[in-house]
């Protein structure tokens, strides 16, 4: 019995065996489904129904949304979302696919909309029925939030909005969208509302959903149009002017630093065979070193591959005993510090190990993935190219070091 | 034998120089570029080579294509300083054309010093465009791994990483004769010569591995791995410069990037997090660059250190163009990620010749056996 | 086997790691420290061994240096991650003391398992500290590498970087002994051993050859090999919760100064480039401390992987030692250059600790051949 | 001949066949004494009389000081120094060690003091008779230059001068010493004036010395303190209140972007025998890898280690490579460009260099200048602390960034 189970409250007990005893019988089995790497890469309806309907089971079961109060459909216990959490991770079971609904939109739907939209949103939120998706970043405002230009103009008890938004993930499947909008021009912060609007349902009136190319050719995420989009009173959050603070809600819960903790589900990837289970994969480069040569010899004998494999091997490590060291709070002398660099460590790891890849496939990193001579099916140079997309969204790595330096070492603001 | 402090680099040679980026700017600004190459962003997207013939030809008719070809052989003899700085232009201009593997077929057929070997080098004088199939499908290039073999005048097996295969008219090709390797011309178009387009990331290129059913060549070297021995400074230097070239647009692109794109009310390279990273960009593209020319010079005027000083500058060019190119990216934000932005053909060029005959590791190695083991 | 969750580490340990980080913070805060390692500037300074007896006296008492003595022994036989966490007080401290060498000692006696290692032990229980002198004069431990013989209950021969020498009661020795390796136990002031202090660098420590003239010595192990196999896991993780602490103490007292030294109007930690470099030194240090922990539960819980694991903590710790280290002077200017400013101890320390029982590249190398090689 | 001797004018030409000739006599042949690796490390009268009959000579040659008119005893001739230069480095001459008088003083006095004190004080500099100083650093202005707090008052035609500096190398053996003041507690720019003071002649008599003592134990640049020092007004450069300016004459020559060229003889330190002449001893390193074993191998064979020794040899080329560039107007695009890199790449370079090898030395890295038994005499764990001295002073390589980022790649000014 672990130190933390040893901490566990009677209910936090007997929740945590009860989880334990549902997932036994009802974890998903392995799919032919070939799932993405992160519910953020959701692209086709096969893998967003596999995985809607395990969302929709783990909802019933009351594994999702477990300390909200029963009122939203939450399951009105206190403190259980990270017993549920670390039992289906446990279990290895996939990812849910609402991830930007249960993350972000729901914490701030809780703080700050109406009791009735709390009770008709967040149900089907819950059980992934409706995907949800965000809107702030704009063409002109990247990591600086509060330059939103997206424009809500009040009529009556409707507001009209136009404006543009961009890197919105999901916005294809979503039938929600949080978003943060500005609704007086001459002042930055208390110039910011922050509303729910419709997507889907208002395709084609007044929202348009265009998915961006990147890099890679790829359409992976969307920029959604407004083109005096009608959207009622009630669906916005908190007072006007207040959208800055209600967007601080947001963040912190994605950061891992909102006072109600994320339903997650484990992170299960399709694997190799034989393969450890390891966080980003960082085994498999010894692999991939293993059938590349490097003029003549194989790259699994090169000492100075070897050295930077083990490097990411190291992070890789690194990585997972930081997570597990933020359960124990002895060890941990501020609680945000490992959390808040979760982000940076995260996505810089996997851009080393995705450039690492490319090094050690040599010329054969040029072959992309039409071709079938290509290593690893040309997974290494695509995941290098979209590894940029993980150290520029939702904060770039330069963002994450100001917050780190001055949230955790109390440096003064660097803008 | 030692250097010209000037690395060789005299009035000729500057006028050459900026005639190149000139007549590159003019005839393939990046916008035109992007157009030419990037039109279908499918990543399913056909594997035609994208190039314009049409400039070529005009490059053919300046005479830029047979600068490297020696006088006796009706070319212009100019110095290799002078070739890398062409080559420079191209990296610039990121240029889809056959001009660097024209230039390395150019090299190796000059250091083959045969009656067969002029012929060839006359008809690049003549206009025609060739390039190197010298590396097996492994992408190893090395004496052991050949998989093509000459026999009764015709080869056999196949070649990999052939770089802009599609756009040169000979292939030069490292088969094994029984007796050892030697170097074979022949036209790509010839009967038993099957070009495969490979699938590949960068869009200014074309590759593709070539299998040979028995066709006709003419031997122009009967040791491939003497002929190599001298060619394969130059081919390392000119791929170096190429990189020097595309690095420089990445910096300069950026830059203007950083000084007029606001965050946070700033123009985003006030922030030292975006200012020093292309400081220590501009370091390292001002290394690569030096030692380009280095080892230019050497080709011509300090033989015995060509290799050595070839190693230094294709092994500092390879960690320069990585380093440039991912920052180029993440300092244009979101919107570098996007096909959209022209960052993506540089970084997609620079990735491609970073690993392209030898990475920076792989030349240290090399570079270490020569000053550390030589004892 | 698998790991407590927690790492084992709970109350009992945590008040241990608190009274320890008060023990040393009343007792020795930096300034005193400083006084008592430097006062002395001169490069050609005495070779004394400068440290408080009575303070490590103060410690026996308190029982901290039998952690690691099993409770067979008469020690309190406790858990890895506590030693580990008290050795990462002691790094925070910069500690002069035999601390590090007895736990040491402690682990490598523990893993002969013999009734003269069990009296060794007893010793240590008692109060006694002890030292490794298991390395030759070219540094190296490995088996091959051994100057000192062991004949007629007699060792002959010397051995080199012997940590904290003059401060050790005791000796374990490394000896071949004609069958092979075999571990040896004896007084340091015995007679027939003579310990050579070396000037070092590092303040903080005492470091010395040991030549052995016909010391008479109790055998521990009549195999060193596998006793070091067991206990070289602990030894590597230890020196590495050192430079966590020590790595901490330069992360805190370097963002303080940032917080506070003004330049251009603001304070230094305003300038990302101060700022950035600062937040990577936390991310290495909040891995290497995650991962010394990781190496110390396994060393109870998981011994199987507490090789593998202990290989990671050393050598995510030794980089993490070099690069905070050097930006703590960096980022204190001037006056972090100078002997005055408190930073050069740490900075001393960490360095040595750095490549003390293998640096970082040394240890990947050991990893991939477990992790690469063993298919 | 070279594409620059090409470019030698007539008065250039007769002038550089003048010094090969005179060098091919005189330059001075191989010491007993123990040469520093740059005159700020001039520690011993030994080094500083053997460096100062040189300078001497080399000056009454004409070597020195050519670009200056004869009036201040100077050459009188155009454009020459770095035609003297170029021989005395050709001819791998040891250093002047009047380097700040040279660097910094020289061009200083000439552009701002008044005229009689150029004739007085100049020919003394150039011949190395009288060692110059620079006090711009105080404990509180260290990279911040314009925020030196050491007052002058002005009392008639006297200023009366209180105050601290730091970090000025060569004070123990200076005669003068150019100081920047604050004349005017009210302005910061403004408010500073620019001076040259007496130092060796006034010790006691309100100027006092003191060495600082370095992170390695060793003394090596001073603190000075003065305590009512009574200057003559004839000794200000300039107006008062310009004092920022006059500095900008100095610093712009430090980083040899002045008008007037620095005189600079080679840089011949001693050397092992058969080392191959190099700017840093990268191949040193090769040697040191030779005779270090990395537990049980020759760290000679340990591919991780070549790999970073290699680095480091290419480093060195790439700085040798692009000094000769600079010298090749039509490779440059922006003439400063790759001077104002100088300081930063070479102090880096020395730092990773001597890191580099005292970790080829492993345990053995921790022995220090007394230990009989330290590889190359402790010479590297000593370089890679006071490679530290390199990287914090004459602007930090944070200040050259900032330097670089502006001048050249024209981003705005990170203050």
């Amino acid at each position: 019995m672990s130190e933390n189970e040893r901490k566990d409250t009677p209910e936090q007990a007997e929740f945590r065996e009860y989880c334990r005893d549902w997932l036994a019988e009802n974890a998903p089995p392995e799919t032919s489904v070939r799932l993405p790497l992160s519910p953020l890469e959701i692209m086709t309806e096969d893998q967003l129904h596999y995985l809607q309907d395990w969302q929709r089971k783990a909802y019933d079961a009351g594994l999702v949304g477990c300390d909200y109060p029963v009122e939203v459909g939450g399951g009105g216990r206190n403190d259980c979302q990270r017993i549920a959490n670390a039992e289906m991770q446990g279990a290895k079971t996939p990812f849910f696919p609402n991830v930007i609904g249960l993350g972000m939109a729901a914490p701030t739907v809780f703080y700050h909309a109406q009791e009735d939209k709390k009770a008709a949103l967040l149900p089907k939120l819950f059980s992934g029925e409706e995907i949800w998706c965000q809107g702030f970043s704009e063409p002109g405002s990247g990591s600086d939030l509060a330059s939103v230009q997206t424009f809500a103009e009040q009529k009556g008890d409707k507001w009209i909005i136009n404006g543009h938004k961009v890197w919105t993930s999901l916005a294809h499947f979503a039938e929600w969208m949080i978003i943060l909008l500005r609704t007086d021009k001459s002042h930055k912060y208390e110039g910011l509302s922050y509303f729910v609007v419709p997507i889907r349902s208002a395709l084609g009136k007044g929202v348009t959903v265009r998915p961006l190319i990147k890099m890679t050719g790829e359409t992976g995420f969307n920029e959604v149009i407004f083109d005096n989009l009608e959207v009622d009173d009630s669906y916005r959050l908190d007072a006007v002017g207040k959208g800055w603070q209600v967007a601080m809600t947001t963040l912190a819960h994605e950061r891992g630093a909102g006072q109600l903790v994320t339903p997650q589900a484990g992170g299960r990837v399709q694997q190799r065979e034989g393969e450890e289970e390891t966080v980003f994969g960082a085994m498999s480069l010894v692999e991939l070193a293993r059938s590349s040569r490097r003029n003549g010899a194989s790259a699994a004998e090169d000492p100075v591959i070897r050295d930077r494999i083990m490097r990411e091997v190291i992070r890789e490590e690194g990585f997972r005993q930081c997570r597990r060291r933020t359960r124990v709070q002895a060890l941990t002398d501020d609680p945000m510090r490992i959390p808040l660099q979760h982000k940076l460590r995260q996505s810089e790891i996997m851009q080393d190990m995705a450039q690492l890849a490319t090094d050690i496939e040599g010329p054969a990193a040029s072959l992309y993935i039409d071709d079938d001579n290509a290593p690893a099916n040309a997974r290494w140079p695509l995941a290098y190219m979209n590894s940029f997309g993980f150290t520029i969204a939702a904060g770039t790595s330069e963002v994450q070091r100001n917050i780190l330096g001055e949230r955790v070492l109390g440096l003064p603001k660097s803008k | 034998m030692s250097q010209p402090q000037d690395f060789g680099f005299g009035e000729e040679e500057a006028m050459l120089r900026d005639a190149a980026r000139k007549f590159l700017a003019d005839n393939l600004p990046t916008d035109a570029l992007h157009k030419l190459v990037a039109d279908e962003s499918d990543p399913h997207r056909s594997r035609d080579a994208k190039w314009q013939p049409e400039l070529w030809q005009q490059m053919v008719e300046l005479g830029w294509t047979m600068l490297a070809v020696p006088e006796s052989a009706g070319g212009l003899g100019m110095n290799a300083v002078a070739v890398a700085a062409l080559c420079e232009e191209a990296g610039r201009a990121a240029f889809p054309s056959p001009l660097l593997p024209t230039v390395n077929a150019t090299y190796l057929l000059a250091a083959c010093g045969s009656v067969a070997a002029n012929a060839s080098l006359e008809a690049i004088v003549g206009g025609a465009s060739a390039t190197l199939a010298i590396t097996n499908t492994a992408g190893s290039w090395e004496e052991a791994d050949c998989d093509v073999q000459f026999a009764d005048g015709k080869l056999t097996g196949s070649a990999g990483f052939v770089q802009d295969a599609q756009k040169a008219d000979y292939l030069l090709v490292k088969a094994d004769n029984g007796n050892g390797l030697g170097l074979y011309w022949l036209a790509r178009d010839a009967s038993g010569v099957n070009v495969a387009a490979d699938a590949i990331v960068d869009l200014t290129r074309d590759q593709a591995r070539v299998v040979f059913d028995g066709a006709e060549a003419t031997e122009v070297s009967s040791d491939a791995v003497s002929a190599l021995g001298q060619a394969m400074p130059a081919i390392w230097t000119m791929v170096a410069a190429d990189m020097v070239g595309a690095g420089e647009w990445e910096l300069q692109t950026t830059a203007e990037y950083a000084r007029t794109r606001k965050q946070f009310d700033r123009e985003i390279g006030f922030f030292q997090a975006v200012k020093h990273p292309l400081v220590d960009g501009m370091v390292e593209i001002d290394q690569s660059r030096s030692l380009v020319y280095n080892a230019a010079c050497a080709i011509d005027h300090e033989p015995g250190r060509a290799t050595r000083y070839a190693h230094m500058a294709k092994s500092s060019a390879s960690d320069m163009a990585s380093f440039v190119s991912g920052r180029a990216v993440q300092f244009h934000g979101g919107i570098g990620f996007t096909w959209e932005c022209y960052v993506h053909l540089y970084f997609k060029r620079q990735n491609h010749n970073a690993v392209l005959w030898g990475d920076g590791a792989w030349h240290r190695a090399r570079l270490a056996a020569d000053l550390m083991d030589a004892a």
